[in-house]
């Protein structure tokens, strides 16, 4: 169904604005890539993305907005491609028709950090019981409160300590990620974070990793092909070449080896085994 | 979804949310009162800056009309600089709290009210002060009667200076921490609903915004006409 | 009226020699010598430009670049000075006209009866409670006037009082002058004054 | 961090780090573009509501009076609405373009420029446009006149509404995506590099920001002082 | 000077019955007949208040709201009013006077020539690049009203345009007037005018 999608992204799409480059007016592939400030924050796209342009002559513009407004540009089909990692609202959204295609590209971990002096006595200790205590003695814990997949996941954990704390001391930020941190550094709070993010701004942080190992920690992130029915101007066949693109072993080994500060951020789902990093 | 942000709009002041209530009272009291210190100290700045000279008077001109032109995040920034655990004020512990987002905004409304009260006295006609002078007014009652020939000029750079604090984001947010129930005021809220998608709700919380904007011109035009009234 | 005795040069209220202001390159004003006693009423006539709204000026301390020697005895809020083109602040006339005595912190009942008094001087007590902004130029003119004569003050400058009055409205600033005997006032005025305001003039040359 | 900032800022502005020149020179023309277009349209709305009466215009002047506190979010929500692929205009495609921020902007500048000018206008001399009427100037020369005689005041709503714009945040984050190289403005660079917790460089963003601004005020003040010493 | 011969009424420039304008309660300017022929001079004059500005204004078009009869032959361009206090547009003096060329698009030349001649009939051609915030009172009157001469329209409407003049300004304007044979001019006046100004006046009332 739908034009041939190329065709539809006609010079339109590319009004002679200031500053675009000689590239961007000749090719008629352009697309919008909307993901997460946390997984734009990483820089990860910034090594993917020029890889992707070069072998496909195109453009690829990335829309960096909380979990909640991607999964909206999605459905109005203001951008192609989706790369999220909030896993049940990724499966919602796949339910309800809007994407035709959900491909698993890449994961890693949410740890609990706190205050180096560590006020709550839960540093190394195991998942749910740390929260169980921070809960108990009433410490400051930050919640991002913005419904990201940050927030969706840290909610998902207080269910497993036994629901989440209601005093003044748990405290929403609204805020994403990194804000939330330096948050948590001013207040002496403990907060949930990913580890992309964490690895990119500990350095100036005084807080500290208590709690980096368990199961429920895993962090996966997905790419999704919008449906095209959701408007004409959507290049769905360059979003499929793109979500190809993640999970083929060019882009797959750039995630494995990708370093922030020496320390390996992701780790790639659709990598052949035998290759190390 | 302007329809829809409308609808939500009126549930949510129907429902009476307590959430949103607390925003936008929130949001009102903090901008008034720093653009009450911000007027007290800009209008006289710039009665002071149209009136005397003095060296550095044209470098202050000229910084004030900068002064407009910071950026929220840039105030918010070094607010949150000064008044962080380590930075100078830390150990006041403002930092998140709605007086480090009336501090902020005092910076933000500063040069709006300087600049555009300097302009207004600078159009002053130069009789005003002479007649209030040779007719022994000190000065005091000299700057009164400076304020009331420029009602209209100080009103409007006071207005502009609230709308700019009362819209403001950068501040709230990085120095307050958007914390429900603390310093989350109705922009910040508005930011978060965005965020999160929820576009219509987003909406919903800026028309609450403007609607007490709109009360807030409504009266100061009644004041205006009843002025006028008195004066025709 | 006025003190027709000599009086000694300490009760000179202005002396001035030598006094020339510039603007520019242009000497604007030129009074090579004024005096004026107590209870003196002065004409300053000259031409258009010669200067005579300058010199008074001069006097009221609005000119602070002049050249040359200004003595004014009279202490700065006991000199009043009403501009060629007079200033009305917002509100009423009679608002106005209390406005030097509220700087003098004379009682609010004191400030209205003096103020009534004055402006029926003027002739204008009807206008008392009207908004300044729809007065006619001889009936702001006299409420000018009339703000000024209510401080009694003990030098008084007036900058052509008589332009766009009335012949009633001459009379009526006339009979006021009359009731301020203790007041030095200085008239100036392009044309000669009618009779009954000063005693001598002080002509300004045109350079 | 203001330490840092600054020299972060000397550095970048050394190298001439291209995606920042980039940025400043996209900051400027968008808003210039955006402030232009309103100033265009809200001077002249702000003289007809000063000079004539029609039914009506009351409510407009309250109108833009309230326009003035449309938080950028909203704006940007309205806008992106509009351009949406989704909305009445999406088929334009202007949504994730610089035009969509001007178009945005547009509609934050206009307010700001025609209440300011309103005012100013307001407190022009009656005579002024009886005097430019009784010598027979026609409709084109009056308005120039009337520009001529509030010029002050009428640059100074300009500049406000002109910082506004080009510290704005809510509307290029949301209808521009702060795309790199297409769409991204200092503010939205400087919001970037703030959220990753890049402080110096987002101090550093500022004071870029803030430097265009003071050589504009200076162009201002050369260009005031010229008309001064003409006029003295 | 004027048209001597009785003109039939279809010349009468202005033809004025029954005509009051009201503010609010107040009836501020009552005039029964006023009717003045094509290049009649004629005085308005009456006491401070009686309305002379306000019927002046009337016939310029800025009274919009006045009952009764009020007929202008002269059409608008053609029909120049002088406030009582001028306002000159900032910049010099010379393009104030040119203001009213320029609007009738004369050339540059020719408007620069007028003005400095009509400059010279008010003995202020030394103050053509004068900046006109820096004028003297009665320097800015006589750029005002020669910049309403400079246009020699059908119907000049001068208030009070004595005031603040000196002798020699007053000679100025009575021969400038002199010069504008087919112009009809009303001048208001609060006191009656010197000779070989008007030969006629209407009377205002105060009521
Ligand atoms: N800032 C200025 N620059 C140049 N000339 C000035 C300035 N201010 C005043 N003048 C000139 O100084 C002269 C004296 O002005 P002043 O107002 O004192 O005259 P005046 O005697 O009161 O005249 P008038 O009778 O018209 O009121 C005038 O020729 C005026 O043009
Ligand atoms: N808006 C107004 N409301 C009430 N009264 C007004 C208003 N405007 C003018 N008047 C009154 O109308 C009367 C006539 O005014 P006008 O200016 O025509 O007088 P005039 O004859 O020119 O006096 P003058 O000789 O003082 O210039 C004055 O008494 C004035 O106070
Ligand atoms: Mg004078
Ligand atoms: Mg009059």
């Amino acid at each position: 169904c739908g034009p041939d999608p190329d065709a539809s992204s006609t010079p339109q799409e590319l009004p002679a604005a200031g500053g675009e480059t000689a590239a961007d007016s000749t090719s008629s592939s352009v697309i919008r890539l909307a993901s997460t400030t946390s997984t734009r924050d990483s820089g990860l796209f910034e090594v993917l993305l020029p890889v992707f342009e070069k072998s496909h002559n195109c453009r690829v513009y990335l829309i960096a907005v909380g979990t909640g407004s991607a999964l909206r540009l999605g459905e109005a089909g203001d951008v192609d491609v989706l790369v999220i990692h909030a896993p049940s609202a990724a499966e919602a959204f796949m339910k309800a028709g809007h994407g035709i295609r959900h491909e698993a590209v890449m994961h890693n971990s949410f740890l609990i950090v706190g205050p180096a002096a560590d006020p709550a006595d839960v540093v190394g200790s195991e998942l749910t019981p740390c929260l169980k205590k921070i809960k108990d003695q009433g410490h400051k814990f930050l919640s991002r409160g913005d419904d990201s997949g940050t927030h969706m996941r840290e909610l998902a954990l207080w269910e497993l300590a036994g629901g989440k704390p209601d005093g003044k001391e748990y405290l929403e930020t609204g805020q994403g990620m990194g804000p939330t941190l330096v948050m948590a550094d001013e207040m002496q709070a403990y907060t949930l974070v990913d580890q992309g993010t964490w690895l990119k701004q500990k350095e100036k942080l005084e807080l500290v990793p208590i709690v980096t190992e368990g199961p429920d920690l895993l962090n996966p992130y997905s790419a999704i092909v919008i449906n095209p029915k959701k408007s004409k101007a959507i290049n769905s066949k360059l979003a499929a070449a793109f979500v190809d693109f993640l999970i083929s072993d060019e882009a797959q080994k750039l995630i494995d080896g990708y370093k922030v500060n020496g320390q390996k951020l992701f780790h790639a789902d659709r990598l052949n085994a035998e290759i190390v990093e | 979804m302007i329809r829809d942000g409308i609808s939500e709009a009126l549930q949510l002041l129907l429902q009476r949310d307590s959430s949103v209530i607390d925003a936008a009272i929130r949001s009102l009291w903090v901008s008034a009162l720093a653009v009450s210190l911000a007027s007290l100290i800009g209008i006289e700045l710039g009665l002071l800056l149209s009136r005397k000279t003095f060296p550095g008077r044209r470098s202050m001109i000229v910084l004030s009309r900068v002064g407009m032109s910071v950026p929220t995040v840039l105030i918010g920034l070094l607010c949150f600089g000064m008044l962080s655990r380590r930075g100078p004020f830390g150990s006041l512990e403002l930092l998140y709290t709605t007086w480090a987002i009336v501090i902020g905004e005092f910076f933000l409304a500063l040069p709006i009210v300087t600049t555009l009260s300097h302009g207004a006295f600078q159009r002053l006609d130069p009789r005003v002060v002479e007649t209030a002078r040779t007719l022994g007014a000190g000065p005091v009652q000299r700057t009164i009667t400076c304020l009331r020939e420029t009602r209209l000029a100080l009103g409007l750079a006071v207005l502009t200076a609230f709308s700019r604090c009362f819209t403001e984001l950068g501040i709230a947010m990085m120095v307050g921490g958007n914390m429900p129930g603390r310093t989350r005021t109705l922009t910040t809220a508005t930011a978060l609903e965005t965020s999160r998608g929820e576009f219509a709700r987003g909406v919903a919380m800026s028309l609450i915004l403007l609607l007490i904007a709109l009360l807030l011109a409504l009266a100061i035009a009644m004041f205006d006409r009843s002025e006028r009234e008195k004066s025709s | 009226m006025s003190i027709a005795t000599a009086t000694p040069a300490d009760r000179a209220v202005i002396q001035i020699t030598n006094l020339t202001v510039t603007k520019g390159e242009h000497t604007i004003c030129r009074a090579s010598a004024v005096t004026a006693m107590r209870g003196e009423r002065l004409g300053i006539v000259g031409p258009n430009g010669s200067g005579k709204s300058t010199l008074l000026r001069v006097m009221a301390g609005f000119e602070p670049d002049f050249a040359g020697d200004c003595r004014i005895t009279s202490p700065r809020n006991e000199t009043v000075f009403v501009h060629q083109s007079p200033f009305l602040f917002r509100g009423t006339v009679l608002s106005n006209v209390e406005y030097g005595l509220a700087a003098r912190s004379v009682s609010r009942s004191d400030r209205r009866t003096l103020a009534l008094d004055w402006l029926k001087r003027f002739g204008i007590a009807a206008l008392a409670d009207r908004q300044v902004n729809g007065l006619s130029g001889g009936e702001a003119r006299r409420v000018a006037v009339a703000r000024a004569c209510v401080l009694k003050p003990q030098l008084l400058l007036l900058d052509e009082p008589l332009a766009e009055l009335d012949a009633a409205g001459i009379d009526c600033v006339r009979q006021a002058l009359a009731a301020l005997p203790d007041s030095t006032i200085l008239i100036a005025s392009p044309t000669p004054l009618p009779s009954g305001f000063v005693e001598k003039s002080v002509e300004l040359p045109l350079d």
